[in-house]
């Protein structure tokens, strides 16, 4: 087994490990805690992005994230003042709902991996490093990188509205 | 491709719609001018077409087609032959007649116009379409503000149960026969909704008789239910009952048409097979437009009510026409459709005139207006005549040649048919003339007045020239129907079955041997 | 074992299926946001494992994309929630049913 | 042929007469009554003009094709022929007698314009009867004769009773119809064509063409002249058509609707087969025979004088179905003569009263209305059967075509009726004209303007020389190859060949009038309900044929559709649209609850719906 099949694994099992506490974690039902293990798990899988030599999206995803969206989801809670929620009854129709859809999906998905051959290997031609990526965005993802940008713009304007104590 | 005279007709009337929509709505007289305006073009340009018609032409005429969808095989295809060119022509004057008639409304009038004038052009539209999907697009686009315009400006307690009860109806004959139109265009295999090139493919490659027995009834019962087929028939009626005079006299005038015209333009062509054997079902069926609903006509104390029954009754011919799948019942029915859309739009507008003075249609309240309204009982009276198939009505001329066509192949529904339009017909009209026109003038009446405005007559005017025009020259009409009927029935290849009455006639008679 | 294709695919659907659990399962709003959080780092995992096997950089172009649309939903609904709570005083689901007729 | 327009003139004149009144000319009630007057007359005169120049026993046919789909020719054509030729004349000449005494009658109506106009139009369509040449359109004018008859019985339509009175006549002339067009789809359904001359050849080709349906057609197509001749069954309309004015009740009865039917049944004549005749033959006696009876207990002037008009129209018809069509053609023209002259004379009555129509009321109106009166005798006389007036010659035909069949059941009813006829008449007459006044209107009435006398003269001259004036002659042609011709004086003592008939008819014509003489001379009521009893009861109410009919045909009618209105309220429109809504409404509030408003359900929901697509997108 070679060095990255075994950082896979790591990376692999830390990133659904993480994703398992944010949604249940069976110590604290705080939503900070849950943030807390976002990080980690979107850290975590900036490693596996790394091992996909995909070292720009890493970055990006760290930056992006952990540096940006996290921290809003962290200003939300503050400013809410949610406090860790008093354990309510787990609902069974929650769990059966959840548990079914899930399974539905899983048995949709385990079906067509076996059924599909892949057959694809890795190339090690292939770097996702910022050079590639940049002349790819400005060569032929140019309008759509235009579009997201004014989408940006949209969702701020959006926001500052939203945020206003009373629209008038 | 010059733009066919067809697409000025029937976008003559959207256009003036869309024209309204931009003016402010109190400017009354210009709202009303625009939408006058918009249906006498078409109704000119209708008119010139016809005459600029020639009878026996192969194909089509004014033809224009514009590719749109290749890969589905849709286009922008209109074109006339003989089967509706008599639709366009009364399509167009009927909608220039409602347009005349909607003085009534008085609420929401920009509204009401540009529905109006929607209904108007779509179905102007879907008469002229030779393909499939604009056919049955067009015909959506007119259907639906019919129900917004009984829902909004109806009339009558029973308004929103007759508008749920039309738009249910309708909806659902229209989706059914979505789905015959549908699975035609699948199963026949041309992969295109052109109308003529399914034809012509249809003719080298027939369409398997599994599936036309399926489709054929889907198509069947879903424009029968467009058209009021019994028993499918309690809509109309009541939903006449309800609407303002102009939607009726659009709906029941030419909307009504369209399943039947469709009935004749795809269904009998395509599927011959399946057509003769569900003729006879039909034939038994339009017994009960013709004689049920004529039967229920006798008991309506409304004289809309009534009037919308006699219109479904009269549905009845044109269905018998059809299921005779022979030259004279398919030129009688397709006479009858255009003569009914005149009579329909006549007569409801006259009881929107009646109800708009009185404000009643109550029968037994109403009595002796002939004294007061001379022109619109005169009217009215010809309408009722016309209606029980007066001689010098086009409805004779249809009625009487469907008659003809029937007996050869169904004597026994013939012989009820025939009771149906010369008795039953007639005791409801005459008793509907002599409570409404004849009797004694209530009090309260005495101040009603008559249409004595130019404006106000020439709707009812037209209306009647058109019936007397062609009641006294079918020609006019047949000549163009004719050699396209012919094509029609010879596309239903099986004979159809002799009279009984060639074989009795062989048997020698010693009786009518004494004769002298 | 060679690490390949779909040991990816399935780390990315079993992250997909954890998020799915939590949107489902939890009742707080902003929990239910991670986890929507967490379903969109599934996809991007596949869209980059896909895109390396491949051998296309399109599909990192893609995720590029999504983060970006991501970040700005993240703003829009974080907005949305803050206003709700202002309203309702509450950021549970079960409380939140004006939706019913 | 000569003169091919005229024809055209003589059928459209009145139709464009009635059309410019209606349209122009309803304000000038003058410019109107020239107009119709005008067209008719001119009809008239075109007719004598044409006759002339092309001879009495010409043939001919002009016909353009009116409709032709596949193998379905109808032609608008017009057939001239000696029959149609001298109902020409009748038409015109009576009806246009009747037209300038409507000028008298109707002067004071506000109705005067639409009142000709209806006029020209009866006009018109009576004559397109007369001239069609074939069997369709012979029933498109069929029906406008019914039409402008409601029109015309419904002319005073603010009287309850008129409305009524048009309804009816003009339901009861649609059951006939009824018979008609289907006897009409029977022979083209058998012989292909509609044309008579195109019929009569292929008959003559080949007598059983029409096998053993032609029976049927032929009663099928007798059921139309039933309804417009008003034979029993169909005979209740026509009294009631007395609700119109009175020269439309002439009209009717004398020269147009009625005569319809029998012109009808002698023009198809050659489609009759003997079981058919049969048939006929005993409907028009026993029609005959029951409305004399019903006339001897009338008390309302134009009522007494309707029955008798039935009365002879069963004659017609019972001589059509004896063979004689010649015979009943006779009949029919001289009847047109007198039958009119007595209408008219009786609406001269009736202005002269002030509108009052029962006989009890009136008396001695001798002095008071002599040109009246002595028309009247001279009608009366012609209608009874005196010789020499014109009844008595086509009644003795009609009696000795009964014993030339051999058909002695038919030849005693008819004798029967003979002394009927002269008694009700003169019932009627010495009633009316001799006796004491009965009331103070009888006193003060007083004789009517010239407009009016006039063509009571004219049409009084024609009932008294009309019966020899070669009628038969001309009628002979139509039916009969090699018929003789006979001269005035031959014509005149024509009856003298068949001497047992013509005088057993006159026997029993002289005996009527004696006995009513006897009754009525100065009586004040009317003695014979006390004699007869409960027959007389019956026949002052019409035998209950009203009431029967009223308890089948209206009630069955009514009852069906009353069932036919309840299926479609409740079981259509209630049961399976209620169902339909019910269905949809259970569907929706089980639909309903799935929206619990839980997002999280929601959520659920799409899952499964994405993970069932994805199942099968990806199967």
């Amino acid at each position: 087994m070679e060095l990255a099949d075994i950082l896979f694994y790591v990376f692999a099992a830390l990133t659904l490990l993480c994703g398992v506490l944010v949604i249940a974690n069976p110590f604290s039902r705080n939503p900070v805690t849950s943030a807390m293990f976002l990080v980690l798990t979107i850290i975590s899988m900036a490693g596996l992005f790394v091992l996909l030599h995909a070292f720009f999206l890493a970055a990006v995803q760290i930056l992006v994230y952990a540096g940006a969206v996290i921290v809003l989801f962290l200003f939300v809670i503050m400013l809410l003042d949610l406090k860790e929620e008093e354990r309510r009854k787990i609902k069974f129709f929650g769990v059966a709902a959840g548990l079914i859809s899930v399974g539905a999906i899983l048995g949709i998905f385990l079906k067509n991996l076996h059924a599909t051959n892949l057959n694809a290997q890795s190339s090690p031609s292939i770097e996702g490093d910022t050079a590639a990526l940049g002349k790819l965005l400005f060569a032929n993802y140019v309008l759509p990188f235009e579009v997201v940008s004014v989408l940006l713009l949209v969702a701020m304007i959006g926001v500052i509205l939203l945020s206003k104590k009373k629209l008038d | 491709m010059p733009i066919s005279i067809l697409t000025y007709i029937f976008c003559a009337p959207l256009l003036a719609a869309l024209a309204l929509v931009v003016v402010p709505r109190n400017y009354r007289v210009i709202i009303r001018f625009i939408a006058l305006l918009g249906t006498f073009v078409s109704m000119v340009l209708a008119i010139k077409m016809f005459c600029q018609f020639v009878p026996g032409h192969d194909g089509f005429q004014f033809e224009q087609q514009i590719p749109w969808v290749n890969s589905l095989g849709i286009s922008y295809h209109v074109g006339v032959d003989g089967l509706n060119v008599g639709l366009i022509l009364m399509g167009a004057i009927v909608a220039f007649a409602a347009a005349c008639c909607s003085w009534e409304i008085q609420t929401r009038e920009k509204e009401f116009y540009i529905l109006l004038l929607i209904m108007s052009g779509g179905i102007l539209g879907a008469f002229a379409s030779l393909d499939l999907f604009f056919f049955y697009a067009l015909h959506e686009f007119a259907l639906v503000p019919t129900f917004i315009m009984i829902g909004i400006w109806g009339r009558g307690e029973r308004k929103n149960y007759a508008t749920f009860q039309i738009t249910i109806y309708l909806s659902i004959g229209a989706l059914i026969a979505l789905i015959g139109l549908i699975a035609l265009y699948l199963q026949s295999g041309a992969n295109t909704f052109d109308i003529p090139k399914i034809i012509e493919h249809v003719k080298a490659n027939p369409i398997a008789t599994n599936a036309q027995n399926f489709i054929f009834p889907l198509l069947l019962f879903g424009f029968g239910i467009l058209v009021s087929l019994w028993p499918f028939h309690s809509w109309a009626p009541l939903g006449y009952g309800s609407a303002p005079a102009p939607t009726a006299m659009i709906h029941a005038g030419i909307l009504k048409k369209f399943g039947l015209y469709g009935l004749t333009r795809i269904a009998l062509p395509l599927m011959p097979q399946a057509a003769h054997h569900w003729m006879t079902i039909l034939a038994w069926l339009c017994l009960g437009n013709i004689l049920y609903v004529g039967w229920v006509a006798m008991r309506q104390r409304d004289l809309n009510l009534l009037i919308g029954n006699s219109s479904v009754a009269h549905m009845g011919f044109i269905f018998l026409g059809i299921a005779s799948l022979n030259l004279i019942g398919i030129t009688g029915a397709v006479f009858i459709m255009v003569a009914h859309g005149f009579l329909a739009a006549l007569t409801f507008g006259l009881s929107g005139y009646i109800y708009q003075k009185t404000g009643t249609l109550e029968m037994s309240e109403l009595g002796g207006l002939c004294r007061k309204l001379r022109f619109i009982g005169t009217a009215l009276l010809m309408a009722a005549m016309a209606g029980c198939g007066l001689p010098g009505f086009a409805n004779f001329v249809g009625e009487v040649s469907v008659f003809f066509a029937s007996w050869t192949v169904f004597p026994v529904v013939t012989i009820l048919a025939v009771w149906g339009a010369l008795v039953i017909g007639g005791i409801y009209m005459t008793r509907a003339v002599r409570k409404i026109l004849h009797g004694p003038l209530p009090e309260k009446y005495a101040n009603v007045a008559d249409a004595t405005n130019v404006w106000r007559k020439l709707p009812y005017a037209l209306l009647l020239a058109s019936l007397f025009v062609f009641g006294c020259f079918p020609k006019l009409l047949t000549n163009q129907i004719t050699p396209d009927a012919t094509k029609i029935v010879s596309m239903t290849t099986l004979i159809t079955a002799k009279p009984n009455m060639v074989a009795v006639s062989e048997i020698q008679s010693p009786k009518s041997e004494n004769r002298n | 074992m060679h690490v390949g294709l779909e040991h990816y695919l399935t780390v990315s659907f079993l992250l997909f299926a954890l998020g799915l659990l939590g949107v489902i399962m939890r009742r707080n709003l902003i929990v239910i946001y991670m986890s929507l959080e967490l379903m969109l780092n599934a996809a991007n995992l596949a869209l980059v494992a896909f895109s390396r096997f491949n051998d296309k950089l399109d599909g990192q172009v893609l995720v590029f994309f999504i983060i970006t649309v991501a970040a700005a939903e993240v703003s829009v609904g974080l907005a949305l929630i803050v206003a709700l709570y202002r309203r309702r005083q509450s950021a549970h689901v079960e409380d939140l049913t004006s939706m019913k007729l | 042929m000569k003169h091919e327009l005229f024809p055209w003139l003589i059928l459209f004149l009145p139709i464009f007469a009635a059309a410019t009144i209606t349209l122009f000319t309803l304000r000038s009630r003058c410019c109107s009554a020239f107009l119709s007057i005008g067209a008719i007359v001119a009809g008239f005169i075109l007719s004598i003009l044409f006759i002339h120049a092309n001879g009495i026993h010409f043939a001919g046919e002009i016909s353009k094709t009116w409709l032709s789909i596949g193998n379905l020719q109808i032609d608008f054509g017009l057939k001239l022929d000696a029959l149609s030729m001298m109902m020409l004349l009748i038409v015109t000449g009576v009806g246009g007698a009747i037209h300038i005494y409507s000028v008298g009658y109707m002067h004071e109506d506000a109705g005067f314009s639409r009142f000709f106009a209806k006029l020209s139009l009866f006009t018109f369509s009576m004559l397109g009867i007369v001239l069609a040449n074939n069997f369709i359109e012979m029933f498109i004018f069929w029906e406008l004769v019914g039409v402008s008859s409601y029109l015309l019985i419904g002319f005073w339509f603010e009287k309850p009773s008129a409305g009524d009175a048009a309804k009816k006549a003009f339901i009861v002339n649609r059951l006939g119809d009824f018979g008609f067009l289907l006897g009409i789809l029977m022979i083209w359904g058998i012989l292909g064509s509609l044309n008579f001359a195109a019929l009569q050849n292929s008959i003559t080709a080949n007598p059983v063409a029409l096998g053993t349906a032609a029976t049927i057609a032929g009663l099928l197509i007798f059921c139309g002249a039933v309804g417009k001749s008003a034979q029993f069954p169909l005979h209740v309309w026509l009294p009631d058509a007395m609700e119109g004015p009175t020269p439309v009740s002439a009209l009717i009865h004398a020269a147009t609707m009625v005569a319809a039917g029998v012109y009808m049944l002698c023009r198809i004549f050659f489609l009759l087969n003997a079981d058919a005749l049969h048939v006929i033959a005993y409907i028009g006696g026993f029609t005959a025979l029951l409305a004399a009876l019903i006339a001897v207990q009338q008390n309302d002037i134009k009522r007494i004088i309707a029955y008798s008009t039935l009365s002879q129209l069963g004659y017609m018809v019972m001589a059509v179905g004896l063979n004689g069509p010649t015979a009943a053609m006779f009949h029919l023209t001289t009847h047109a003569f007198f039958k009119a002259l007595l209408f008219l004379a009786a609406g001269s009555v009736i202005i002269g009263m002030h509108h009052e129509q029962d006989i009890w009321h009136m008396g001695n109106l001798r002095k008071k209305m002599p040109i009246t009166f002595w028309t009247f005798l001279i009608g009366a006389l012609a209608l009874s059967g005196i010789p020499p007036f014109a009844g008595f010659y086509s009644k003795d035909s009609i009696l000795a075509q009964c014993l030339e069949q051999k058909n002695y059941l038919l030849f005693g009813v008819a004798i029967f009726i003979a002394g009927l006829t002269a008694f009700y008449t003169f019932r009627l007459f010495f009633v009316v004209f001799t006796g004491k006044e009965k009331t103070d209107h009888a006193k003060h009435a007083h004789e009517s303007p010239l407009v009016m006398t006039l063509p009571l003269v004219v049409l009084a001259v024609f009932a008294a020389v009309g019966g020899f004036i070669g009628i038969t002659n001309n009628y002979g042609s139509q039916f009969v190859a090699d018929h003789e011709t006979l001269s005035v004086a031959q014509q005149f003592l024509e009856p003298l060949h068949t001497p047992v008939p013509m005088l057993i008819g006159i026997g029993v014509a002289l005996i009527g009038i004696f006995i009513a003489f006897s009754l009525y001379k100065n009586a004040t009521s009317d003695p014979l309900p006390a004699k007869l009893g409960g027959l007389a009861t019956a026949m002052k109410n019409k035998f209950y044929f009203d009431e029967l009919y009223e308890a089948t045909f209206v009630r069955a009618h009514d009852f069906i559709a009353a069932v036919m209105d309840w299926i479609d309220r409740w079981l259509l429109e209630g049961f399976s649209i209620g169902l339909v809504r019910g269905g949809t409404d259970l569907t929706g509030r089980a639909l309903r609850l799935l929206q619990t408003g839980n997002l999280q359900t929601y959520a659920f929901l799409f899952v499964l719906g994405m993970a069932v697509v994805l199942w099968l997108v990806l199967k």
